[in-house]
């Protein structure tokens, strides 16, 4: 393990310093807890938006954190959920008398810790809502499983809440929008080399010279199908009509696209793929309104990408478009 | 049986020190099949229930076991923090004044310990997760009409040990389907050795 | 090697398109050119500012076009500075009357090839001027050789020019402010890994598994010293070390810092030397004004990380929070 | 000795030849003191000459090495791109209204292009790199009354292997300072096989 930092077992608590001492014109850090919150936070009368995961996951979830994105993000241990009190006091610190919005991933862990948090703070009196992301089109969606898995698609998700929530929606108002982006957003990703848990010393799993796994989860959860490493043409098309098979497309319909790094990619490669995803998607008539081509939510130093589509109409394009000052995501 | 604070405080020790010398072999389990941080969970867990413990007195076995579901919850994380979070606290609900613990009282406790990870997780038998392991041990504790502490481990080590033919349905492995079979679950192994830790120390104390 | 390309030949082509094809609203590709241009080139009567040098640094340069930076960016093959006839073309596109500013990093082929564009460029009757960027400290600075490298501090350059230019500054104010810019930045990398430039297929240098090597070039070129790797904190004290005895600091003066990544290194790890960064400018009564985390001047997918200061006064302060629309540092 | 258009052409394409043969060890070479790219760079050079050339008929040598510096100018890049194009451009002007070329104008040209060299990288003699070739070559030339292939080449090669010896003070490999000693300067092993490629021409055809 080649690794720029202290005690394997500190780096959650390392990382949160000097992103604290980074950025404090934006965020600071919640006194003892793993929670950074918007420097303004509470907002009055605004509905504070939480999200969070496990670390490893850079720039998600604090670097969107800002005006017009989250108000809040909970970081666990690398690769593992926060425990409730951490969201509970992330919730407790953005509560502005508006309630408070849980942008949650899909994963048995996130779920069951956010959703503890929102039963404690509901029995403080903080109205709590909350949506589960599962953008994930590579894991089979089935009432007899935990479902997709929720991966870069999340970033939309913090955009547009956190625009519509800065716009002063209320607390079911938010609800309706983030639902209305997690019904309109479909991720797939694809790795050529694992990345390396700092407590556990050496990487998640191993991929051979000439293998790359499609279908991957951002903490190096196996794929559909380990295969030979194929030319960035083929793997943008077999993500992309992967994402398009799950997604209901009229000729002309608008999207966003998000080509994302998942750590160790250089952006040349980011951009070569973006290329052929452009052009698969002019095929098909889908019109890109607009484009997102960089690290939004990466699984430590992996190599590989995902591929995210959100179909737009008019409310989610004026909610993407509006300002946001998160360090990660300025627009 | 009798389930003392003081057998209490020398099970929660002896599961820590299991969990700490198979932490690198939880992590593997976990890197097999899930995302390779279950042994760093448990271990950061379990460390922190025993300084927590230690550094307290404890009026009865219910109050001790509270203490360890309170740490689980807030150290742990992941899916198995508050599913081991739920069933310290559900047995710590359960033996609510009865001090010292007899055994139908505890058979009883871990049936609601049991029961409490079902509804957490929303999973059922035979899907791949510790439910496979606490299950079978309440309804094994309900039949049995006194603790003997080798059988209780046998029982424990089966049913973990069969979690391996089987395809996961409900956390991280779930994404790998019939991928999975051939590999163990990590959450049911450090189950095994929750249960495997108290036959231990009912059995030295006896 | 495991990347996500097409033909190893064809990368910097596929990136251009890539690119090109991501970010409309704010650049456009120059048809059989290796230039890209800020969409509105070229502005009447504004100074066009051209930067690039090879490929592989990724998000320089091409991220760095966009209001308040850069006009154009020229891209040469992987690792290798672009051609005169490329860098003309980008002068000749972004010239609105008012002359031509050249960023150059001080490396031989960077300085040949840009010179020679500027000389055929005046042969045409555009004024041209230029800067020689040589942030790097792990150089020895000597008139016997070559002189110091540019690296990440150029990023600085492109920013306090572009927002120079913007305000309507003639080609001789953005010279000057230049140079101030240049008289007062440092830097220094280090790295754990190489980076592999496609057409070679094999990485450029090994490092063993418990080596760093400190000083490193953003081409691989070997640094200072080869050594068994540091904490981040030692890492963040020998650079800064190093960074800080080339500079003049008086109690309370005020710096900017960027910590860079090189390409494979998570953020989290930046965030983690950042801590120790900001503790040891703190000890040295340096006032941060503003820091940057992120990749901005990468060497392919090579671990490892630079951190550079610079210097501030009022004038450099305004220009550095001045607005700037460049997809990778919007301010 | 005769340099034709003919020869001329030939000799560009056995330069060809030599540094597509060689790519790997360019680049091994350039990847040990530099940034590993030299063979890539001459490769790609080289390539678009041979094909520029073959695409069309020259008057005189002068005009057709005009159009390889040309290519060499606008296709390699890098340090070796502008001063392999100056040194090429050098011989066509020294060269021009000189077909067929003979051995004392082909000499002073080989001087020219030295001196382009130098000025072009601002580098003098024993900086470890191509100049240590380029400046003793023409030296050789000037001071040789005939065109001798084998000791041509010969030459070339003892002032390349020279390389290896010395510390570099300019381009890249002079980051390294003297940890540059004991690896031959890529740009130095390019340009023998400039000359090497021209002693094989010429030899052949006499
Ligand atoms: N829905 C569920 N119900 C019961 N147990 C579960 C459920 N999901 C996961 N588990 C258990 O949790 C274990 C994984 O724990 P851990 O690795 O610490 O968390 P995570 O999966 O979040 O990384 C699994 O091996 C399994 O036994
Ligand atoms: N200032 C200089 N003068 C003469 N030759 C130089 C100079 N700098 C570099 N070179 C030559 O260029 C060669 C490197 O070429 P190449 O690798 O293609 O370019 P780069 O160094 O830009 O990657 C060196 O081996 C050396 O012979
Ligand atoms: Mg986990
Ligand atoms: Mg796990
Ligand atoms: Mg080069
Ligand atoms: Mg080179």
């Amino acid at each position: 393990m080649k690794k720029i930092i202290n005690d394997p077992n500190q780096v959650v608590q390392d990382m949160i310093k000097g992103m604290a001492a980074a950025f404090p014109e934006c965020i600071k850090h919640l006194p003892e807890t793993t929670v950074i919150v918007r420097k303004e936070a509470p907002i009055h009368h605004k509905v504070g938006l939480v999200s969070g995961g496990g670390s490893g996951h850079e720039p998600a979830h604090a670097g969107y954190i800002g005006e017009g994105m989250l108000d809040a993000a909970v970081a666990g241990e690398v690769f593992t959920s926060p425990t409730p009190d951490q969201v509970l006091e992330a919730i407790k610190a953005v509560d502005g008398g508006a309630g408070v919005f849980l942008i949650i991933k899909n994963y048995t862990g996130d779920v069951l810790n956010f959703e503890m948090a929102a039963e404690l703070a509901e029995a403080e009196g903080i109205q709590v809502e909350k949506v589960i992301v599962n953008d994930d089109v590579a894991v089979e969606d089935s009432s007899f499983t935990s479902g997709r898995r929720g991966i870069a698609g999340t970033v939309f998700v913090h955009k547009i809440t956190g625009a519509k929530a800065e716009k002063g929606a209320s607390l079911e108002e938010v609800k309706q929008v983030a639902e209305k982006v997690v019904a309109n957003v479909r991720s797939m990703g694809m790795a050529l080399t694992s990345g390396t848990v700092p407590a556990a010393g050496k990487p998640g799993f191993q991929l051979a010279e000439n293998e790359m796994e499609i279908g991957i989860g951002i903490h190096g959860e196996p794929g559909i199908e380990r295969k030979d490493i194929g030319s960035a043409d083929e793997i943008a098309e077999e993500l992309i009509n992967k994402v398009l098979a799950d997604m209901n497309f009229s000729d002309g319909d608008e999207a966003a696209v998000m080509v994302n790094g998942l750590g160790a990619t250089p952006e040349m490669e980011l951009f070569i793929l973006n290329a052929k995803v452009q052009e698969l998607l002019a095929e098909k008539n889908i019109n890109v309104y607009k484009t997102f081509v960089d690290e939004y939510m990466t699984s430590l130093e992996m190599a590989g990408c995902s591929v995210t589509l959100l179909k737009l109409d008019d409310e989610l394009k004026e909610l993407l478009d509006a300002p946001s000052k998160a360090v990660s995501f300025k627009i | 049986m009798e389930l003392t604070v003081n057998k209490g405080l020398a099970w929660l020790k002896t599961i820590n020190e299991k969990i700490q010398e198979k932490k690198d072999y939880l992590t593997d389990l976990d890197q097999a099949i899930g995302d390779g941080d279950h042994g760093i969970n448990m271990a950061r867990g379990f460390q922190e229930v025993e300084k927590k413990v230690e550094a307290n007195d404890y009026a009865d076995v219910s109050d001790l076991l509270k203490d360890a579901a309170m740490t689980l919850m807030s150290k742990v994380g992941g899916a198995s923090g508050p599913l081991f979070g739920t069933a310290f606290l559900k047995l710590s609900m359960s033996l609510k004044e009865k001090d010292p613990v007899d055994y139908p009282s505890f058979s009883t406790a871990v049936g609601a310990a049991a029961e409490g990870i079902k509804q957490r997780g929303k999973a059922g038998q035979g899907e791949k997760t510790m439910v496979d392991v606490w299950v079978p041990m309440a309804e094994y504790l309900q039949n049995a009409q006194e603790f003997k502490p080798d059988e209780l481990e046998t029982k424990a080590k089966s049913a973990m040990e069969a979690t391996k033919e089987i395809s996961a349905k409900r956390g991280r492995a779930a994404y790998l389907g019939d991928r999975s079979i051939g590999h163990l679950d990590p959450g049911s192994v450090s189950s095994y050795y929750i249960f495997a830790a108290l036959a231990e120390t009912l059995q030295e104390r006896k």
